[in-house]
């Protein structure tokens, strides 16, 4: 298991060795030398060289890649052009706000998404099981950020009830987690209903009911568990999405996370934010990633099996 | 109301009554439209940081804005030598750096300017400062290359706080964050707010507010929503078009003054097409500035047609305008000899507004015959395309917003300097002009000491550019703050880099 | 035995007995599915909207041209939808909108679908090192959040329709290489594929014949349902300010500046939101009913 | 034309697995002649089917000669291999995932003949078609239909139709019948038989239907874990097995008929994982007549009558 | 049929019928079955795929799945206790207590996530409400009875080969000691010397048990081997029913004896065989008259017209075939 674990860990180095690979790319194409973004108006071209130089922009891609490299492995994410902070401080300082915000979301939508799937894939062709896929289906169409926006029509300008923006409370985070909440929880219920009813069709059901297990242990119990497994996976790469989706209930809600960051810092052209922002957000999303197989195994034994080999 | 009253500068001063005995909200919440993106005041020149430093450092001199005389900071007193060209400034003794550890001394006077010269943001301002003489730790004499009428102002601006040599050395990224402010940075979350704390060793008035937080709230919107639910004290730039929330609600209050900011489309004399002066011209008539008020900011604007900000020394007020036209501007790209379709130019734009003028411009210029590509793109990548020496633009649209000085505004905007023996365009010389007539008449009116033939060469300047339509000026808008009725204490600069150091909420 | 032949050649079997294809086996079941025939119905209706928009309104009249002096108007019998901040009729522009949200989710799918099948299938087929570093870098790809990775992209590139198609096509790509990719593996080892090795027909004949053409029933449900969602992606890089330039009415500007309009115009943000939860409801129905149709399993 | 079709030399296929070295198919010789059908019998994972793969080379050989008519086929070219396949064909088992569910029966019938240019007119190819099916009794309006609208013996019939479709020497059946029901199983079997006759070819048929293979095959091969336990023609297979294995799998096989008590040899646990095997007869671990000296190697294949090889320290 | 006799009858159903409301129409599946069992005997259910043997044994277990399942049914009693009134909670207490079943693939009879002795042993939790250590403690004895080390209680399915896995269900069937145990094929998907095993350890705990039993096969080989009496399905009807010498040595109906006639002799390896002509017909759509009448050599008009009825040759011996109206009528099969 440990084995596995570090094997897993190990292997989080050639992909975030990528991604920095990736954004470092992607950011050296885009348009705009982030030197004449931070120097003024006036900067004459020997400041230009002199920042250029302090910015770490001299020298090819590789040179600078393989840099950023030999600091990453330090800790050291840069400094942000704009700021001039420790980038690695800036991301901790958001990334409370994030988890925040990403945790709820889940708790939320798993505790939407599971009785609902239950239900629908139980009751299937029901009103029940047709009412929560149209829901589902509505959940899954709507762009977060438009909910978002009638959200603060409704619950903060009609209402009142909830903030529209900021960081502060419980309250605050209310409906920015619907916002992110509400596709996952869409995605979920139907995930969770398919996976049901694929586990509903299998035999071991029909040993547990010929055993004598009642109706309600043999969902709750037998099922459950092995309709599990493939709603555990959609959580798992639902996280990248949670985060990303984030972005724009951030934007939307003023909540200042790791995807505001990103996006702003690409505004500002702040590269050392947006690489060390992006590497770490990969970082997060292997490991959450990892979590997730570890409790696979915790849910399926064949799965520990495999781990333990 | 009387404190609502703009000024003689245009800017709303809202007097604190000194009570003694007042007792007054602990903290005040600022809800602002952009970061605060450095505390190096050498770093930065927008406006969000501008009021940062404003809380935190001090410069040597000051504008008052009720007159716009310049007015002690730091500085207890000045003498100017005859010949306009040596400043000797004294300094008051025992003033300390907001650490509550690190004296003030002219030295830290002469490291600030020198440092400033290195600075891509602060070195147009030093750039006539030919030697610096520290007589003792209260006086420092400043020698400028030529009697610039305007060096106090620059001296006034924010770039130029005062920094301690000792701090920087210490500390090359902290160091420079330190002031001799009323206020000292508490606390900064990038992309979340700012928190500044009263610093109780000010050798002056104390400020009655112990804490200012500067709250981040991109959206206009709900950033107006935050005051009303009064989440937030006072609530910079809300959106326009919601200023009704504003005068409706008897918990708030507007404050509304006319902005300096001088909306233009900048033009890139250099490029094939915009080149030829009648083309310019076409643009200029076919701009509908009233159009572009309306949709950019819902009609609270002002027309704007000079080349210099309002309220600038200066200021040619019956200017020729090139009025919307299109037929004057169909007969002028009728005499640049180009074809109907045959150009198509480019305008970059960054923010929701100005795209919406863009548009405005677009329609027209179809009308006429030119084609326009809005390019929407970041701010930044915007700023590094206008700064980057390949020049690679054809129009934007920008603005100004520096009103400290005529001098600085015309040279930086329209003038150039002579490097190896070629013209090279200043920095903010987005129209890229290298017009050596032009700078000539720059530098007359730079060192005429008499104020009525200085004002008259200004005017001159002025005509001068309104023949050759280096950009098209469009407009003004409005500065609006929402507050909460209570507030008091505050300056509401047309700059909007507003003065919050005396902001407060006398408590009932 | 000659004679028979002939008479054989005489009534050709071919026309003898109809051929069904899989697409009418497909469409037999689809037709039992009201979801998916609703689904059907609507996103035919908006691609018949997106093609015709050019005949019913004028673009530079009626889609960009503005009217100042009617700008912000609510709904009213001369605007259906009502106006926006420069007195454009929302409703032509939602209209006209569907073009650009089709024609980027298509695109952008399409992008995916040509990146991702291609490698997805030759790392499936050749495996080995080959397989790996494509799925690494699958990896990679999806260990960024898709949309942080499209507005890299896009800001990289530069704002312009093509380039927000493209973005959004790569960052949608990881799942087209794990679909086909995974397709490929377990269609590979199904034993017609060995039977038409078997009678000796190269590899990428095989690949050809045999393995897509059974593989593009579940390309085609993950496309139809990939589209809905790139629709968003666009809509959201749109709202951050970084998708179809200006004027073009693409809905997710749309939506993006009516933000600042909320309170009072809210009619400015809820008929571009609702154009595209429409659109994307009608893929997604239509999108599972084609699978339903395709897995007997999941046969209601 | 010499009588021996096929001859397999030492032929061995290991695979890689996360575990270790698979043997499949452990080394294993055998030839067959013209004509006649070898029938392949062993438990479930023995190595029947990658044997018979492998005698196709549909998957590489390990090791080995696989001499077909002489000729090393494992030395030919992919591109003379592909000609060769003319010659060798497969039956498989699952008459459901060996038909391409998007073909119609014409083309899966017709895709041997065009793919290997044998007719190009396509009119002809249908008569071809329609012959084929005739051959193994389809009826001729199923020509359109695709495969997953038939039941399963028909679509077996349809598996057989393109195999002979290239006139093939050697056609390897692997468990064509298991998934059949009994009287399709039969109608099926005495189809493969009559085409035998018919048309001369030669099976290798791989079963673990013992009662089938008695019926259909002219020389039996046991299999045990990747290599051959016991090797004799068929009648002397079932009056005189030798080794404990072949015994134990007779005496297993359920006889429908009440005259028929059987002493029943029965065996302890079941077939051991072919992954990292150890140096000794392969079955010990479950053998009822082990002794020490069988663990202490791989014991050879030896003729002990006529035509009947056997694979035991014990019994030769 | 005495007092005593019925007494001792463990299963009495009277004309089951199951039909399947699918999308593509309507499958019946059972056609009007009866069946008898008496204690401690076995009864072979024989018949082809689709024939409805799985559904038969669903039917008593009340498992039919519904949608789509319809069951309809005069009379269905297990020991004396009818079990067609009982509501859902009452049939939870028959389930695994009275009636125990054995599923067709032993490899997806088991949940995957459970570990084989809690899975013995939640049985005996519901019925015999033992504490949970006591109930694994019996399953431990249970999995030892099966021929698998105690020990193993721990391990999850996916440990164990497919022989003993189908021990493990075996052993959970038995865990309860019912009455009454439906075995659905409990040895197709294994190995000829597993499946030996597994019969014979069926066999010997069947008689520990004193347990009746329905084997479902459509193996005649194994029905020689372990049942007392027979009973052969065909398109969801029971064509032949006796006792093994009754069907084996004095076949009467057409259908057994085609499928006798389908399996290779192992005595006579040269023999032709003799398959059955055509298939199963579609249970969606199943001809009027009987229903094996278009695949049978010897049927006549008549058989085309009417539904044949079960009707008795012998105390023990039924059949349903029309042909043997005509006293004349014999089978060509000679009895071996
Ligand atoms: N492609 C492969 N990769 C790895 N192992 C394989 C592969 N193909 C077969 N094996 C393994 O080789 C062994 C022999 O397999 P094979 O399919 O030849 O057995 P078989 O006798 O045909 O069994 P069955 O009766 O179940 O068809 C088995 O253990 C199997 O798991
Ligand atoms: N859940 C279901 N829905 C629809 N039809 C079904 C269902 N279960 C079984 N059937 C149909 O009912 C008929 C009888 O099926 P059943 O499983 O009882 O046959 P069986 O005799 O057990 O066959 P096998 O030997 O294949 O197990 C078949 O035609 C089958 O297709
Ligand atoms: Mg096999
Ligand atoms: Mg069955």
């Amino acid at each position: 298991m440990y084995r596995y674990i570090l094997k897993r860990l190990l292997m989080l180095i050639p992909v975030l060795l990528g991604v920095a690979f990736l954004i470092f790319a992607i950011m050296d194409v885009a348009a705009g030398d982030p030197v004449y973004s931070v120097a003024g108006a006036d900067a004459t071209p020997e400041q230009i060289e002199v920042l250029r130089e302090k910015m770490g922009l001299n020298g090819s891609l590789i040179e600078r890649y393989i840099r950023y490299i030999g600091n990453l492995l330090r800790g050291d994410l840069g400094t942000s052009y704009i700021s001039k902070l420790d980038v690695m401080k800036v991301y901790l300082q958001r990334l409370p706000n994030t988890l925040k915000l990403a945790t709820l979301t889940m708790i939320v939508a798993v505790g939407m998404a599971i009785p609902l799937g239950i239900t629908a894939a139980v009751h299937q062709n029901s009103i029940r099981d047709t009412t929560s896929m149209v829901l589902a289906l509505i959940g899954l169409s709507m762009p977060n950020f438009w909910l978002g926006l009638l959200l603060i029509l409704f619950f903060s300008l009609r209402l009142g009830w909830f903030p529209t923006g900021g960081s502060e409370g419980f309250r605050s985070i209310v409906l920015p987690a619907i916002t992110v909440g509400t596709s996952l929880a869409a995605l979920l219920t139907r995930t969770t209903r398919s996976s049901m009813l694929d586990v509903l069709r299998q035999d071991y059901l029909r040993t547990a009911r010929a055993k004598g297990v009642s109706e309600r242990n043999v969902i709750q119990k037998h099922a459950l568990r092995n309709a599990l497994i493939p709603i555990i996976t959609i959580f798992g790469v639902q996280f990248s999405n949670v985060l990303g989706g984030s972005v724009l209930a951030e934007t939307v809600f003023a909540w200042p996370g790791v995807g505001r960051l990103v996006v702003d810092a690409i505004d500002q052209r702040d590269i050392p934010t947006v690489t060390g922002a992006l590497v770490m957000t990969t970082m997060l999303v292997t490991i959450v990633n990892l979590l997730v197989d570890l409790v696979y195994a915790f849910v399926d034994p064949r799965i520990k099996a495999q781990y333990t080999k | 109301e009387g404190d609502l009253v703009p000024s003689k500068t245009g800017a709303i001063i809202q007097e604190l009554v000194a009570d003694p005995n007042a007792v007054y909200q602990d903290t005040i919440t600022i809800g602002v439209a952009n970061d605060v993106t450095t505390l190096d005041p050498q770093a930065s020149n927008t406006d969000a940081n501008m009021m940062a430093f404003e809380l935190t450092h001090e410069t040597l001199v000051r504008i008052d804005p009720a007159t716009g005389e310049i007015v002690p900071g730091l500085a207890e007193s000045w003498e100017v030598s005859d010949d306009g060209l040596t400043f000797t400034f004294t300094l008051p003794s025992g003033v300390m750096f907001t650490d509550g550890v690190t004296p003030l001394t002219a030295n830290d006077v002469k490291y600030t300017y020198t440092r400033a010269k290195d600075s891509s943001f602060a070195s147009a301002k030093v750039s006539d400062v030919v030697d610096m003489n520290v007589i003792d730790d209260t006086h420092i004499a400043i020698t400028l290359s030529r009697p610039n009428q305007e060096f106090l102002l620059l001296m006034a601006h924010k770039g130029m706080s005062i920094l301690s040599e000792a701090l920087c050395a210490a500390d090359e990224t902290n160091g420079p964050t330190v002031g001799t402010g009323m206020f000292a940075v508490e606390e900064w979350v990038p992309g979340d707010f700012i928190s500044f704390v009263r610093n109780d060793n000010y050798r002056g008035a104390k400020a009655p507010t112990r804490r200012i937080v500067f709250k981040l709230f991109k959206e206009a919107s709900t950033r107006l929503i935050a005051l009303q639910a009064g989440e937030i004290d006072v609530c910079i730039d809300p959106s326009t078009i919601d200023l009704g929330y504003i005068q409706d609600d008897p918990n708030l209050k507007l404050i509304q003054t006319q902005n300096v900011v001088m909306l233009y489309v900048a033009i890139n004399t250099t490029k094939p097409g915009l080149d030829n002066v009648h083309i310019r011209k076409a643009i200029a008539y076919a701009t509908d500035k009233l159009s572009m008020i309306e949709v950019g900011f819902d009609g609270k604007g002002t027309v704007h047609n000079n080349y210099i900000n309002v309220n600038q020394f200066g200021l040619k007020k019956d200017i020729a305008a090139y009025e919307y036209n299109l037929d004057k501007a169909k007969e002028e790209f009728a005499l640049s000899g180009y074809k109907e379709g045959e150009l198509t130019f480019h305008i970059m734009t960054d923010k929701e507004y100005k795209k919406n003028a863009a548009l405005v411009l677009q329609a027209d210029l179809s009308e006429i015959g030119i084609n326009l590509v809005i390019d929407e793109m970041e701010t930044a990548a915007l700023k590094s395309t206008l700064n980057d020496p390949a020049l690679n633009y054809e129009l934007c649209l920008y603005q100004w917003t520096d009103a400290d000085g005529t001098d600085f505004t015309v040279r930086n905007m329209y003038g150039s300097t002579m490097k190896d023996g070629v013209l090279v365009k200043n920095g903010s010389n987005r129209c890229v002009l290298t017009d050596a007539t032009l700078n000539g008449m720059i530098d007359a009116a730079l060192v005429e000491a008499d104020t009525t033939k200085r004002e008259q060469l200004y005017f001159d300047i002025e005509d001068y550019l309104n023949e050759i339509v280096p950009i098209v000026p469009i407009c003004t808008s409005y500065i609006n703050i929402g507050i909460k009725k209570d507030v008091t204490g505050a300056v509401w600069r047309p700059t909007a880099k507003h003065d919050y150091r005396f902001i407060c909420i006398p408590e009932k | 035995m000659e004679t028979n032949q002939t008479n054989r050649s005489q009534q050709r079997a071919t026309k003898l007995y109809k051929k069904r294809s899989t697409l009418e086996d497909i469409w037999r079941q689809l037709r039992r599915n009201k979801g998916a025939i609703i689904g059907l119905i609507l996103i035919i209706v908006i691609i018949l909207v997106a093609l015709l928009s050019p005949l019913l309104l004028d673009y530079d009249k009626d889609v960009i041209g503005q009217n100042i002096k009617q700008r912000l108007k609510p709904p009213s019998s001369a605007h259906w939808f009502g106006t926006d901040e420069l007195g454009r009729d929302i409703l032509s522009r939602v209209i006209y909108g569907a073009r650009y949200s089709l024609a980027v989710g298509v695109v952008a799918v399409f992008v995916a679908l040509a990146f991702g099948i291609t490698l997805g299938a030759a790392a499936g087929y050749i495996g080995g090192k080959f397989e790996n570093v494509v799925m690494r870098i699958c990896d990679i790809f999806s260990s960024i959040p898709s949309v942080l990775m499209a507005i890299a992209v896009v800001s990289a590139l530069g704002k312009s329709t093509f380039n927000l198609m493209l973005a959004v096509g790569i960052a949608s790509t990881a799942p087209f290489i794990r679909v086909a990719r995974a397709a490929v593996l377990v269609i590979h080892d199904e034993e017609y594929v060995e039977a038409a090795r078997a009678i000796g027909m190269p590899d990428w004949k095989i690949i050809w014949v045999h393995i897509l053409p059974n593989c593009l029933s579940q390309i085609i449900v993950q496309a139809t349902l990939r589209v809905g969602s790139a629709i968003i992606a666009a809509a959201q890089l749109s709202f951050l300010g970084l998708g179809v330039p200006a004027p073009a009415p693409e809905w997710g500007s749309m939506l993006s500046a009516g933000r600042q309009y909320i309170r009072d115009y809210s009619y400015m943000t809820l008929f571009p939101g609702l154009a595209i939860m429409l659109t994307v409801l009608s893929l997604n129905m239509l999108g599972d009913g084609i699978r339903d149709a395709l897995d007997p399993k999941l046969k209601r | 034309m010499s009588e021996t079709l096929l001859d397999v030399r030492n032929l061995k296929k290991y695979f890689k697995t996360s575990r270790g070295l698979l043997h499949a198919v452990d080394d294993i010789s055998f030839s067959l002649d013209r004509n006649k059908t070898l029938g392949l019998v062993g438990e479930s994972g023995c190595g029947k089917t990658t044997t018979g793969r492998a005698v196709l080379r549909l998957i590489e050989p390990t090791s080995g000669e696989i001499l077909f008519e002489g000729k090393d086929i494992c030395k030919l070219s992919a591109n003379e291999m592909r000609k060769q396949r003319k010659d060798m064909q497969i039956i498989f088992q699952d008459p459901f995932s060996s038909l391409d569910p998007k073909k119609t029966i014409n083309q899966i019938i017709s895709e041997p003949i065009s793919e290997n240019k044998i007719i190009r007119d396509k009119r002809k190819r249908e008569d071809r078609v329609l012959e084929l099916m005739e051959t193994v009794g389809l009826a001729e309006r199923l020509i359109n239909t695709y495969p997953h609208e038939l039941d399963g013996g028909r679509r077996q019939r349809i598996g057989i139709a393109r195999a002979l479709a290239m006139e093939p020497k050697l056609i390897v059946c692997d468990e064509p019948v298991s998934a059949l029901d009994v009287s399709i199983q039969a109608q099926i079997l005495n189809l493969l038989k009559e085409l035998q006759e018919k048309m001369g070819l030669t099976y290798i048929f791989i079963t673990h239907d013992l009662s089938v293979v008695n019926h259909f095959s002219d020389e039996i091969m046991i299999m045990y874990l990747g290599q051959i336990v016991e090797k004799a023609p068929t009648e002397e297979l079932f009056t005189n097995p030798i080794h404990p294995y072949t015994k134990a799998l007779l005496s297993a096989i359920p006889i429908p008929s009440l005259s028929e008590k059987r002493q029943r040899i029965s065996l302890k646990g079941e077939i051991t994982s072919p992954i990292n095997l150890p140096d000794e007869c392969r079955f010990a671990p479950r053998c009822y007549e082990c002794v020490d000296h069988c663990r202490s190697g791989i014991p050879p294949l030896v003729e002990v009558n006529p035509g009947h090889f056997v694979a035991c320290f014990e019994h030769v | 049929m005495t007092n005593q006799e019925a007494n001792e009858i463990i299963l009495n159903i009277r004309n089951l019928k199951v039909r399947y409301e699918t999308q593509d129409g309507i499958v019946k599946a059972v056609n009007g079955v009866d069946l008898t069992l008496r204690k401690k005997r076995t009864l072979g259910l024989v018949g082809e795929t689709g024939a409805g043997k799985t559904t038969t044994a669903l039917a008593i277990m009340r498992l039919v799945p519904n949608p789509p399942g319809v069951v309809e049914c005069d009379k269905l009693e297990i020991g004396g206790q009818d079990i067609l009134s009982l509501p859902e909670h009452k049939l939870e207490h028959v389930r695994g207590n009275d009636v125990s079943m054995i599923f067709q693939d032993p490899m997806t009879a088991l949940n995957p996530v459970f570990t084989v002795g809690d899975q013995i042993a939640e049985s005996l939790e519901i019925h015999e409400h033992l504490s949970v250590k006591d109930a694994k403690e019996r399953a431990g004895d249970m999995l030892e009875l099966v021929g698998i080390p105690r020990e193993r209680a721990n391990e999850y399915p996916h440990q164990f080969s497919g022989g003993m896995k189908q021990r493990v269900v075996i052993a959970i069937a038995l865990a309860c000691n019912p009455q009454l145990l439906l075995a659905d094929e409990p040895t197709t998907a294994l190995d000829v010397t597993i499946q030996a095993q597994v019969l014979e350890l069926m066999n010997e705990l069947k008689e520990k048990y004193d347990t009746s039993m329905i084997m479902i096969t459509h193996d005649l080989g194994c029905v020689a081997e372990v049942c007392d009496e027979v009973a052969v399905m065909y398109a969801g009807r029971i064509v032949e029913e006796g006792t093994l010498e009754d069907v084996f040595n004095r076949t009467m109906h057409p259908y057994t004896e085609g499928l006798f006639n389908s399996l290779p002799n192992i005595k006579d390896r040269k023999a032709k065989l003799k398959p059955i002509k055509g298939l199963m017909p579609d249970p969606t759509n199943l001809p009027v008259g009987c229903s094996f009448a278009p695949r049978c050599n010897y049927a006549t008009d008549a058989c085309l017209i009417a539904q044949p009825q079960l009707r008795s040759i012998s105390q023990t011996h039924r059949i349903a075939c029309t042909a043997y109206d005509n006293p004349e009528f014999h089978i060509e099969r000679r009895i071996l």
